[in-house]
């Protein structure tokens, strides 16, 4: 991976003022868009995407809100649910989006598909799906940048769900013992697969945020509304600013809601898959959650606050999405187009 | 009296069966019984019937703990790669606590779990670690590749009195067989001969036994008469069934769907060479050495299919049998 | 496990009164002793103890504080420091000190030793050599209580460093979201091993107790002298009585001092081992700590406040004393006539 | 020039050489390096030599998120078995992670554990459990058996870019040997002979090659000329090595201090069988089926010894060998 001495970021340059404001709904609606677009293929294209997929929309107010204070160099470890993040660091989506449909032009060459996205040379080193072992990747490259004193921060990314894991506290601790330089964003989305939070998590039984384990570690926690960016870049500038100082680790909860359901449906081939409806509707009946949540729809609502706020146009939002929609239609075909890895170089790769 | 049933609805009723029969069975794990109308959950109520957190080391460990103290505890682990989070407690704390009690305690538990999902699913959820649990003392290892072993074997491992780990294979999900109604109960460490022949054993293990069946027609086609042998449990493993059928045949392909080294082919190899000392010819057919890929073609070339068996099956042909 | 509905406590019957502090001081004077001839044992009759063993000296008042608050049938959960509980749950030393010495005559016939000790007769089901893997355990005894609904609970012990597991956090979030009955005890002797807990722990890092780890599970989380039986038997009861109301766990962290070396030298044979020096002085050159807290030794401050307060008399101190040394020299002799096991016998007890 | 060292200090004397040699080398653990005159800590500061809590999780999951970003791990682990609990680190994301980039990241990666301590710890802390990590791709196991090898190995470990596990045995620990000073590397995958022979192939592992040579010598009084063969790297194995010494000896001893189908020994038995069709006689001397149990007796009992295979031994010499 290449390593910089933290540089000022293009995106803290316009932390406030409607640059900022228009970067920050440009990215969502990239996010939302590629989200979309994957979602579609399985019905337009039905066996172009294996295995399990995993979107992002919903959460695009925390991915960007909390990238929105990254600077140049820090590197971003998120969960298997990935996809959005390279999106924001600038990795073409014909790449992410050839990954997610096996292809030799993808990402990883048809290796690691939706759940393992990595790019390296935007400083997101890669992904894990086990539940919870990022963390500790995540914790070990900060102790990377600390040990090398780079001067960067890490931004770690992972679910409700894999708060419950073991690896999440024992990495906390460790981080906060040797005050590691990261920013710990625990996005609350409500469900771990088809777990509602509240069925399986301690502080949400007892009506607490999940933000309060970050006591187990004399850290700061602090929940914060996740489908607000600009609610979730204060909060999160400062976890950064913490870490940058060499003062360790910060617990952020951006709470949200999963818009889709949490994969497309589990077959075995040759049965095709779809996503099926989302699993307040699907499991627990409960549309009205749903519905609730979907009023609330983060890249909606920034777009009309803008609006609103006069911090973008009409014209100039109906520009952003027509030219996010034809970056993503230009991925899928270039996904479409790229051929399948030939069957002998799956030797490949397997020792460095 | 039997019904043709999907390999997971086999399993689900030897759970059912085996809960209707005895008050101490509990089922429990992650994303299952969600809500009150879950079918489990109403015919045996929030107790016996639970959801848990994504947290296997704390949802094994009380499962060994529960089954110390009277319960006897199915655990639902979904993909048997998620055990790995909780190793010690699979390894290191069910199968050792009886002995280091000098008989004291038991641990009747059931680890449930799908392997080998090769569908797209990449590096770290497709493998098969069944060889990590082979030859640990104390604990058994089960691996079904019918619907009426899937319940038998079920059935078995729920009444046994120690701790059991229970593999089903994703890829046999869906597929329909005969099986039982009633109590059926499949002995643990009992192999079966699925397919008698006179030529060569094939022995294959869980998804890898219907590839071997089918491979077993095609070389019967050709006039080659193979033996297929499915040990069904890994531990105990039952030499001896197995080595008869090799001395019989005088000739052996081992079929596993991991890779070489991680395979049970390779250490039932092993039994046979030390047991069948006048083999001449032994083909192990395994998964390439290299992880689940994400993409099609590179999976399916990593993964053993029928042609690589019939391939092996003709290379062992062509070598003179010794056996009598 | 022979089960019964929750019976009366002997102990319970004098919580109260000298009855109550006499039973106590008898019950860590008999601990201690055992202690000490375990220790002697290594001098006195080399090479008859192998492999590691670790007493729990200093910890007699947290121990038989907790347990002076059980039931007849409350199950008992300890780490593998664990000579302790069955010596008071009325284990003989006998069968413990044989046990310890690897004969046939021991509670697991020599198959466990001292790390393993285990009298499910007595609601004792086993332990665990691997830090933090009992937390779990224990909390499925809870659930075996609770589905079963005994009225018993269960006493979990374990140390500062299994507090770093995470068999731990994920043991107590479950058992939090089931409400099990269990009191969960962390035994702070201020090491793990050779590091002193403020080393390795974020809650110690910032001058916070252990006990504020509760917070991650919403919990009752206390902190307590445990150093002194009476103070622990106070908050113990507490989370007991809450745990015998359905309303689910508690972590208490007893604060003390462990008074003797981690263990026993670790050699390979055929060389000798003995107890060293405590860490504090042997590896932190720290001879005023150890000091400091060899002077507040549990079993010497409660004896002088028993007979301050007139609770117990010297005469009767003494008649205590020289009973506990008694059965444990009877024990240590009992032990030493108990034969090996023979060879073959290593083949039993693989599977029920 | 070489010294005479023990096999604890040459694992040291790697590593201390190692880290200065590469400045991007870091070492952590348990119960290391808690005071500031701790000499590793001393050498190489603060930064570079860690004390860690009790989270094998957290303490090997951040060795590798380090190795993915530029750094060089060790890990201290102690004892083999507390690796369980963090199994998943091992086996399925260290390994995995390279490939899942499609080569794009590496995972330089060094765990280092004592095992299989023989002496008295018990069913939970003296097992053999190195089979586990035998087969993975990606992942690569090393055991050394003498002080040279132990140095050697490690520095081998150190350089490679792949996840290492390294596994010392702690009865050796205080064993003395002759070990190269400064630069020696001894390359992962390459089988050695540590004696020559010609009437029987002993193939063995860590400590059990002390105790085959023990044998060896034995044999030879009698008459009997046994080669002695030592894989030193489970992962990467040395098939054509060993292989070749059995078609020379046309006959093998496996000796392996874990049980039978947990033994690495089992696995090479079943490449044998494979790649020395011609072979008549094959033995496996391993551990017991049992937990390793606290009591001496019962302890010698399960576990192999020099007796254990002098018989063996003499029973495939009984046998006609095959071989020209
Ligand atoms: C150790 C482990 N257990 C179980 C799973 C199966 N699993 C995959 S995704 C998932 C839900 C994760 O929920 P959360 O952490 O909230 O992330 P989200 O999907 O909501 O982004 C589960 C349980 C797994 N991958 N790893
Ligand atoms: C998972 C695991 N890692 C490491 C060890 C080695 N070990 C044995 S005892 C011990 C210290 C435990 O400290 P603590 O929990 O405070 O208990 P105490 O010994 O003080 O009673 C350690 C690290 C182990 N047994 N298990
Ligand atoms: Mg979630
Ligand atoms: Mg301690």
């Amino acid at each position: 991976m290449p390593r910089k001495t933290a540089g000022k970021s293009l995106t803290r340059k316009a932390r406030t003022g409607s640059d900022q404001l228009q970067w920050m709904y440009t990215q969502m609606v990239r996010i939302r868009e590629f989200e979309e677009a994957v979602k579609r293929t399985f019905i337009e294209h039905p066996g172009v995407i294996r295995g399990h997929s995993h979107l992002g929309d919903g959460a695009e107010a925390s991915i960007v809100g909390a990238l929105s204070t990254r600077h140049d160099a820090d590197i971003v470890m998120p969960s298997y649910r990935c996809h959005g993040y390279p999106v924001v660091l600038g990795t073409p989506l014909r790449k992410i989006m050839a990954e997610v449909f096996g292809r030799r032009d993808g990402l990883c060459h048809g290796f690691g598909g939706s759940m393992h996205l990595s790019d390296p040379s935007r400083y997101f080193p890669g992904t894990s799906g086990i539940i919870g072992q990022a963390i500790a990747h995540a914790t070990g490259a900060a102790l990377t940048a600390q040990v090398k004193n780079s001067g960067q921060i890490v931004y770690c990314f992972f679910g409700d769900g894999a708060s419950k894991q073991g690896a999440f506290f024992e990495s906390l601790n460790m981080a906060a013992v040797w005050k590691l330089p990261i920013v710990y964003v625990l996005e609350n989305n409500q469900y771990q697969a088809y777990t509602h939070f509240s069925l399986e998590d301690a502080n949400a039984v007892a009506g607490d945020p999940l933000s309060k384990k970050a006591d187990a570690f004399s850290i700061p926690g602090v929940t914060v509304d996740g489908t607000d960016p600009v609610a979730v870049q204060k909060v999160v500038a400062k976890a950064a600013d913490r870490a940058r100082a060499g003062k360790g680790p910060s617990l952020v909860e951006t709470k949200f809601y999963r818009l889709s359901a949490h994969g497309n449906v589990i077959t075995v081939p040759p049965l095709s898959t779809q996503f099926p409806d989302h699993e307040a509707v699907a499991v627990y009946g409960n549309r009205k959650e749903f519905e609730h949540w979907k009023a609330k729809d983060p890249v909606k609502r920034f777009r009309a606050r803008l609006l609103k706020n006069r911090a973008l146009t009409e014209p100039s939002a109906k520009r952003i999405e027509a030219a996010a929609r034809a970056e993503v239609e230009d991925a899928v075909q270039f996904a479409l187009a790229s051929p399948l890895p030939a069957p002998e170089e799956a030797l490949q790769y397997v020792y460095a | 009296m039997a019904r043709e049933m999907m390999y997971a609805d086999a399993i689900a009723t030897a759970i059912i069966e085996e809960m209707q029969r005895d008050p101490n069975v509990i089922f429990y794990g992650q994303n299952m019984a969600m809500t009150e109308r879950d079918p489990m959950l109403k015919k045996f109520g929030k107790q016996r019937v639970r959801i848990a957190p994504i947290s296997e080391t704390a949802e094994i460990g009380i499962g060994v703990g529960a089954a110390m103290t009277g319960l006897r505890p199915i655990v639902e682990l979904w993909m048997s790669e998620f055990m790995l989070v909780a190793f010690d407690q699979v390894i290191n704390e069910a199968p050792r606590l009886r002995y280091m009690s000098g008989g004291q305690v038991s641990v009747p538990l059931v680890l449930k779990a799908g392997y080998g999902f090769c569908a797209g699913w990449a590096g770290q959820h497709s493998n098969c670690v069944y060889h990590t649990m082979m030859g640990i003392p104390g604990l058994k290892v089960v691996v079904p590749s019918t619907p009426a072993d899937a319940k038998g074997l079920m059935a078995a491992a729920i009444r046994d009195n120690n701790p059991v780990v229970y593999l089903h294979s994703y890829m046999l999900t869906l597929d329909k067989g005969e099986v039982p109604d009633g109590e059926y109960v499949v002995p643990l460490g009992v192999a079966d001969i699925k397919r008698a022949g006179t030529d060569v054993t094939i022995v294959a293990v869980g998804w890898m036994v219907k590839k071997a069946m089918a491979a077993a027609d095609r070389l019967a086609a050709e006039g080659i008469n193979a033996e297929v042998v499915d040990p069904r449990t890994l531990a105990p493993l039952d030499v001896p069934t197995i080595v008869d059928s090799v001395k019989k045949t005088g000739r052996v392909v081992l079929v596993d769907q991991a890779p070489r080294h991680s395979s049970a082919a390779a250490v039932i190899a092993g039994e046979i060479a030390e047991h069948a000392a006048d083999l001449r010819t032994l083909r192990l057919v395994t998964a390439l050495d290299a992880p689940n890929p994400y993409s099609e073609p590179l999976e399916n070339y990593v993964v053993p299919n029928e042609d690589k068996i019939v391939d092996a099956v003709k290379s062992v042909m062509a070598h003179e049998a010794v056996a009598a």
